[in-house]
């Protein structure tokens, strides 16, 4: 007697073609559960679209949604199913565990992807022409940039049409600020710590208003997208992009003969020795609390959290960074933006996580603020400032205590 | 039974009064006719007893019931609008055949009975027109045939014939009187016709600025108006007046003279007047006669000649403008001088506030 | 002279509308026959290659032929809410325009409101779930028409005054109940304004993409502008085949559309009344 | 006998409207209230206690005006107050006036009528996403159509959606590009509604084509005038989708209006927040709105 | 000079062919009335001249000027709606001045004249209101007014008179009349009232079916018919008809006799005619004289009796149905037998076509 389970992605072609491969894998190993994938808008509106869902006791059996602060924000303790004691969390990497705890100290979900990272995309094709090399600190960066300009191609690509992609310079800074003040994220959640006021957090809207006012960035930055940087990037009319690392799969399947010219670096910060890596955890997959299967659900948790679930989204989409669950490997033949990412993972304390792993604040409107930053219509300390404001906003909607 | 009884009915636009207290009663199965001067409320009186308009204050009773706040689907009336009020979407068949189709009348006899409302409206080749498609006259006999395919307890027609021609007037007129007969029905009519009001009613009902004037007899009408206004209103031409002064009083009689007139008495009642008194006499053109020794002349300022007849206008010497018909066709020179005559029983005698003086009977 | 400049008029009319109307539609249409890599440069260049075919099976096709389900969803769902739509909308603009009460300001406001309030999706939800119409094809067409209700009143009402209070007052003395009345005279009359409502809220019913999403929430209940997602991430879009898609969800309003325009022809009351 | 007569006419002078059924039931209103007020007006008033919460849609906090506070602290509100006027005008004023233009073209009898009216209403068919999409290509600052298009005359374009300046009109732009053929379509359906005896009547007056269009087609569509207005005003007002689709609100916050402030306020999920800026924007589309809609409707209705 | 040629005017509804070739002059400063039966192309003749109908086949001259295309504002006409078409959203004042308006008159200019229009139509009361506000002859009224406030070379009016009351219509019938003579202007004019034709018209026009039957002065028409359409349709209460025998040829007159009638000898055309012929005898109920030893004899089968004069509807031996118009106020039994003689020079014969046979004048 065969089972039906509902699994909610985020829409999109890549979900939808690694999420189908995970489940016709799932369905090979289990013939008696039909799993039927449903999706959901990202962004934004998913937020809201999996949040009336659970409220209203409407949610999909399992379901893909961020690890982190928007994690936190759906009252885990409330609607998921509490999964500390299923045996596979033995494989799941320590770090990722933080990420899907409810309050209460209960693990709530799996690792549903591979690890990302925010940094800076480069071509390799130009470095070597220019014979540049890849910077450890924002100054090397800067000259490399300036090399670049003069030999008449744009420096750092940035591509305003998507806003999303803005935020890249100051979230992927997350690593430099935490090097400097360790206690950073906790003062902030604390209403200590601002932006504006705390010089190396201020730092990442500074580079973001220098590497625009230099006049390193393509001429249509405002009206570009996503897709634009990534073509510029890979026919190497553009030499930086920064960017999370799951471009690569993008990358990977747009310019397949371009793909080994990209390689991948972490934002330099001011001094060579703290050069480290801001990570993203991957999404979690979660089971509703209202689910009538929860056998059959917990089935395909545990395989999305197997090497066999890797493998199958490996098969899928590729590689795109490493996967947090012990027993996954990845293929030899990586392309060299996933394998600049490695040596980050393997050495220990070369990475940190991005801030909204670190504190439930993100607020809301800091893409807005750092296209005006990155456009020039506001200077980085405005803009910081009233990122600070927006954050105090969040704060108070989210009833946190200090604020 | 569906008599009408009107009870001191009122009507009002904001502040325009327009029907200022309304006293009639119609019999079950009278021809009633409402004449009176465009803007002086027949239509609305109408639209009142046929639900549409609503009451002010008054009471409308239908047989013998109350019907101030009755449904006009529930009054048993069908009505000519003066203004057709055809369903533009449908053919003239399902115009005519609605008001059956809506009471679930059989197919075959809904047929039957536009065939034959089309046939006496003489419009058999327009049933498949749409409204838009016909003349002025076609369509206002469209809106007859959907009042007359229907056997309603009483038929309220609004001017009716008035862009029929001659012709076909005096068919429809007809048609009418004979659709009145075999009904049974009640009917109330208005018109500008004086020859359709005198033709077809029991009973007419003159009404001047939402008050009723005089009810009568098309013939007691115009041998004995109650007043100034219907003398003048009833009867086309236009009757004459003219102010003259008392000069004797006689036992039904009185004697007046004046500038235009000689001395001559006029059958009247005497009661109210005395000498001296000032009153107006009322002479139809038609009762004027062309004689040589006639007591009174006027100078003939406009002659039309109809073939039949021949209508003068004349000024008289007071300055009075008059109107003669005189039989047959004549030739009149403007300006010359004619000599008429009347007989002083065909004259009405008004006193000052326009109340005829009719002797006893 | 006449005859010329008004050809002259058209002529330039075709001209300027094909330049604003048409070259967006073009772009639409150039990006469904490109492949991938083409369309992601989001440019008004020549298709390298004829990919339309193989764009539009993919579309038809992803994921069990959603198209398909989505389809046969969103077509019950506009025909039955637009029905209901047309036909408690005209009742209300219906009685609203012809009778003058006290309650009309306060009855007005609250449809106004319509347009002026989002609705309340989880509030609303709740009360679906109370009721049992949530998840249900059913709940959604009532949703439908909840929410189309004000723009439909609001065209009815300020129409039906071109209708003469005559041709009501003819039938009410013909022995019409109110029903026949607004049925057999009114909403035939009203038929280009209906055309419009027809036209306009198929559209919006159609593209109705938000309450499907959240009111009827699952696969099997999908609805054409759901479709859309299929192709369109936060971070990577297919433009070839969301293009693809949108030109195939736009067919069938067009179809209405070419249907109904027809329809709307003058001189609908003529003849009607004198004066 | 007089009993009852008496009985009759007090009810008729008393209450006498009571009884009398209007053939324009009130029951007409039923189906549509009955769906409108259980699924959009009850549901609408419940959220409004929830402006006054801290509301993450799984539990609220009760905190009084707060909300209001907060959302009167907007930074941009302002700017979004203006941004929404100007919006709102600039689209219901051009679809208006373009509505009204095209509509004449469309029922008069120009060549290739049908074909017109369909690429006029095609806009209105394409969904929000594709217009979005479409636009930013077209209006892209240096790639875009319409500036290679500039670029041939000799005129350097500006960045439509780039330029912090620009970026709001053009959006309204693309707005009235999108929602002429609704307006338009509600024009035909007025224009058609005129009998043509007026027409015939204006032109024995002796009236031009101008003239004939100022003093009958202009005063008698007037209902679709007022729909119009009604129609597109608020929709301007509210309107946050196509602002959503192509600039969301940037570059930077340039275009914000109100509702896409409100919508992101919703977006970022202060429920309770955005719940009492709708409540806030509602009262002042009210206030701009209903004196507007008793002006159109007023002495409406000619027959 | 704006007289009006007509040439051959045709006019088709697609199939339906209403306007079959019609052909007329009308002089400048003419008076020309149009009549005929409903629904036969009178107002179509009008909004073709008008320029509203655009003309299927033939020419049509305004002054010397072929004006089959050009737009009804540069043809210099005003013209009154049969079904009125004010506008809606103005009020009566607007309605009214509109023309001035639209001519750019000066706004004192157009007070005036406004106000001289709603003096002469006796509604100044009703400036202020819209035409929803107004009775159906309040309406006509102002649709007059909208056609008389300005100075066309010509005027095209359209039954504009079919709602009014008798007293109101005689005025206005005054005032039309005292504004061609004041303007000079051409004037065409519907009506089915046989008065304000005959009064007002220099010539008749009769349409029938879309042809016209003849054209000639009120009195020619009336006296010499040309046809039998003419006669039956000229004059009210319509001409009796009776089909006789011819018995005799005279050389200005015919004998003829039959069941109804004795033998009579009537003035007459007879050169189309020879002995046993038949032909039809028409005579008009107004010259039918009640005499005892009269040539023919009736039953009395309806006696409609309007004051002055009494309308007697007659059965004769052979079946058919004649009308008598009697002087004054007649009472009459129904059933009983009435003799009735006239002078046969008033009688009119007509051939087996239809054709008048008018004795040489
Ligand atoms: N659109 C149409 N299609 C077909 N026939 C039409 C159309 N319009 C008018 N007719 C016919 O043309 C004929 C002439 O119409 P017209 O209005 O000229 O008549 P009329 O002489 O003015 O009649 P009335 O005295 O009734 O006003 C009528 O028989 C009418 O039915
Ligand atoms: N809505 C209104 N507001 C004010 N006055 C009105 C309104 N409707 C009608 N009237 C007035 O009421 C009076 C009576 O109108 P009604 O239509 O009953 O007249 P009528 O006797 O039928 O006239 P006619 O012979 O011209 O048709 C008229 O003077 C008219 O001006
Ligand atoms: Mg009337
Ligand atoms: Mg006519």
């Amino acid at each position: 007697q065969s089972v039906n389970l509902t699994y909610l992605i985020p829409s999109g072609p890549e979900n939808q073609v690694i999420a189908d491969e995970v489940v016709k894998a799932f369905e090979a190993a289990n013939p008696d559960i039909n799993v039927d994938i449903e999706t959901r808008p990202g962004g934004s509106e998913g937020d809201n679209l999996v949040k009336t869902r659970l409220a209203t006791g409407a949610m999909a059996d399992v379901f893909l949604y961020n690890s982190g602060s928007l994690f936190q924000a759906i009252n885990p303790q409330q609607f998921l199913v509490d999964l500390t004691n299923e045996p596979w969390q033995a494989d799941v990497q320590a770090s990722f565990k933080p990420v899907v705890t409810a309050p209460d100290g209960t693990i709530r979900g799996a690792p549903a992807r591979a690890a990302m990272a925010g940094g800076i995309y480069y071509n390799k094709k130009v470095y070597e022409e220019l014979g540049l090399s890849v910077p450890k600190t924002w100054a090397e960066f800067m000259a490399n940039n300036e090399k670049i300009k003069a030999a008449g191609k744009v420096a750092v690509i940035q591509t305003y049409g998507d806003t999303w992609t803005s935020q890249l310079f100051v979230l992927a800074d997350f690593y430099n600020v935490q090097a400097k003040d360790p206690q950073f994220a906790s003062r902030y959640t604390a209403n200590e710590a601002k932006f504006a006021t705390d010089p190396a957090a201020l730092r990442g809207f500074e580079k973001l208003q220098e590497t625009h006012d230099a006049g390193f960035f393509n001429e249509d930055f405002g009206a570009a997208k996503y897709d634009d940087g990534i073509r510029m990037l890979a026919a190497g009319e553009g030499a930086h992009y920064p960017m999370l690392s799951f471009a690569t799969t993008a990358l990977a399947q747009a310019y397949p003969d371009n793909i080994q010219d990209i390689g991948f670096f972490a934002q330099p910060g001011d001094e060579a020795e703290l050069n480290g890596l801001t990570v993203w955890m991957p999404d979690g997959v979660y089971i509703a609390q209202t689910t009538p299967n929860l056998d059959a659900a917990k089935k395909l948790v545990a395989f999305i959290a197997s090497p066999e679930g890797c493998d199958a989204q490996t098969r899928a989409g590729g590689a795109s960074g490493p996967y947090l669950i012990n027993g996954c490997t990845l293929p030899a033949d990586v392309p060299p933006a996933v394998s600049d990412l490695l040596p980050y993972f393997a050495e220990g304390g070369q990475n940190g996580p991005a801030l909204e792993f670190l504190s439930p604040i993100k607020g809301p409107a800091l893409e807005q603020i750092t296209v005006e930053v990155g456009s020039g219509i506001r200077p980085a300390a405005d803009g910081a400032a009233l990122y600070d404001e927006d954050v105090r906003k969040q704060a108070q909607q989210l009833g946190l205590p200090g604020w | 039974m569906a008599g009408l009884t009107l009870k001191s009915l009122r009507k009002s636009y904001g502040e325009v009064e327009v029907i200022k207290g309304v006293d009639l009663n119609v019999e079950h199965g009278e021809f009633v006719v409402f004449v009176g001067p465009s803007g002086c409320g027949k239509s609305t009186l109408l639209r009142m007893i046929a639900g549409l308009e609503e009451i002010t204050a008054g009471d409308l009773y239908i047989g013998d019931k109350l019907c101030n706040a009755v449904e006009p689907r529930d009054r048993g009336i069908a009505m000519v609008f003066q203004s057709y009020a055809l369903y533009p979407h449908m053919t003239v068949y399902d115009n005519v055949g609605f008001g059956l189709k809506l009471a679930k009348a059989p197919k075959d006899v809904r047929d039957r009975k536009v065939r034959e409302a089309a046939r006496i409206l003489q419009m058999e080749h327009l049933l498949d027109r749409k409204p838009s498609q016909l003349s002025g006259g076609q369509r206002q006999r469209v809106a007859i045939g959907r009042a007359i395919v229907r056997q309603p307890e009483v038929f309220l027609f609004d001017e009716p014939l008035s862009n029929l021609d001659a012709a076909l007037r005096v068919d429809m007129r007809m048609e009418l009187s004979k659709l009145h007969q075999d009904l049974g029905a009640t009917m109330i009519y208005v018109t500008h016709d004086q020859v359709e009001a005198m033709t077809l009613a029991d009973k007419i009902v003159v009404l001047n600025a939402g008050v009723v004037q005089q009810v009568g007899s098309p013939i007691e009408l115009y041998q004995r108006p109650a007043n100034l206004f219907v003398a003048g209103f009833i009867g086309s031409p236009k009757m004459n007046f003219v102010e003259l002064t008392v000069e004797q009083l006689g036992s039904d009689s009185v004697t007046v003279s004046g500038k235009d007139i000689g001395p001559t008495q006029v059958p009247a009642d005497p009661a109210s007047l005395k000498v001296g008194d000032t009153v107006t006499l009322g002479i139809r053109p038609h009762d004027l006669l062309e004689q040589s020794s006639g007591n009174l002349a006027g100078e003939v300022s406009l002659v039309e000649r109809l073939g039949n007849e021949t209508n003068v206008s004349l000024r008289l010497p007071s300055g009075a403008s008059w109107l003669a018909v005189l039989d047959g066709d004549h030739e009149l020179r403007i300006g010359q001088s004619l000599p008429l005559t009347f007989a002083p029983e065909r004259a009405v005698i008004f006193d000052k506030a326009g109340m005829a003086l009719h002797p006893q009977q | 002279m006449t005859k010329l400049s008004s050809r002259l008029i058209g002529l330039a009319a075709i001209l300027v509308s094909a330049v604003v109307f048409l070259v967006p539609f073009i772009f639409i249409i150039i990006t469904a026959f490109k492949d991938k890599q083409q369309a992601a440069l989001l440019d008004f260049s020549w298709p390298n290659g004829f990919h339309l075919w193989s764009n539009l099976v993919e579309v038809v096709t992803t994921r069990n032929w959603m198209m398909v389900t989505a389809f046969i969803n969103s077509t019950i769902l506009t025909v039955a809410s637009v029905t209901l739509l047309v036909i408690f909308a005209a009742m209300v603009g219906f009685v609203l325009a012809r009778r003058k009460t006290r309650f009309n300001g306060l009855i007005e406001f609250l449809i106004l409101a319509g347009l002026m309030i989002p609705p309340a999706v989880v509030p609303t939800i709740w009360l679906l779930q109370g009721i049992g119409l949530f998840g249900k094809l059913h709940g959604l067409i009532l949703i439908e028409v909840a929410y189309g209700l004000p723009f439909s009143i609001i065209l009815y009402r300020a129409f039906i005054a071109t209708i003469p209070r005559e041709l009501d007052e003819a039938a009410i003395i013909d022995g019409a109940r109110p029903l026949d009345v607004f049925f057999r005279v009114i909403l035939p009359l009203l038929w280009p304004v209906t055309v419009t409502n027809i036209v306009v809220q198929s559209v919006g019913v159609f593209n109705d993409f938000t309450n499907p999403l959240y009111y009827l929430p699952g696969n099997a209940n999908a609805t054409v502008q759901l479709t859309l997602y299929n192709f369109q991430s936060q971070f990577n879009t297919s433009y070839n085949l969301l293009f693809t898609n949108i030109l195939l969800i736009t067919i069938p309003p067009l179809l209405v559309f070419l249907f109904f325009n027809r329809h709307i022809v003058a001189g609908m009351t003529a003849g009607a009344v004198k004066g | 006998m007089t009993a009852l007569s008496e009985a009759g006419s007090a009810i008729s002078h008393g209450g006498g409207r009571a009884i009398r059924r209007s053939p324009y039931p009130g029951w007409f209103f039923l189906p549509a209230a009955l769906v409108y007020g259980i699924l959009f007006l009850a549901p609408t008033l419940a959220s409004l206690y929830f402006s006054l919460t801290r509301w993450t849609l799984f539990n609220s906090t009760f905190i009084g005006l707060d909300n209001f506070a907060q959302f009167f602290r907007e930074p941009f509100l302002v700017q979004g107050l203006v941004n929404t006027v100007i919006y709102a005008v600039v689209t219901s004023g051009l679809k208006v006036v373009l509505g009204m233009l095209l509509a004449l073209l469309l029922t008069s009898a120009v060549m290739a009528r049908g074909y017109l009216r369909s690429v006029v209403f095609f806009p209105v068919l394409v969904s929000t996403v594709g217009v979005g999409i479409t636009f930013t290509v077209l209006m892209h600052p240096t790639q875009g159509m319409i500036n290679e298009a500039l670029a041939l005359l000799g005129v350097k374009g500006p960045g439509w959606l780039v330029d912090p300046k620009l970026a709001l009109l053009s959006v309204a732009l693309v707005d009235v590009w999108k929602g002429v053929g609704l307006a338009t379509v509600i024009y035909i359906a007025g224009i058609v509604a005129i009998p043509k005896d007026y027409y015939e009547a204006a032109r024995i007056d002796g009236a031009t084509k101008w003239q004939n269009f100022l003093y009958v087609t202009l005063p008698l569509s007037r209902p679709a005038t007022a729909t119009v207005i009604t129609l597109s005003f608020i929709g301007g007002l509210r309107t946050f989708d196509l602002i959503w689709a192509m600039t969301r609100g940037g570059p930077g916050f340039s275009s914000d209006t109100i509702a896409s402030v409100i919508y992101k306020q919703y977006q970022a999920g202060f429920y309770g927040l955005s719940t009492a800026g709708n409540v806030v924007l509602f009262i002042l589309i009210a206030i701009l709105v209903v004196p507007l809609t008793m002006l159109l409707n007023r002495r409406q209705g000619h027959e």
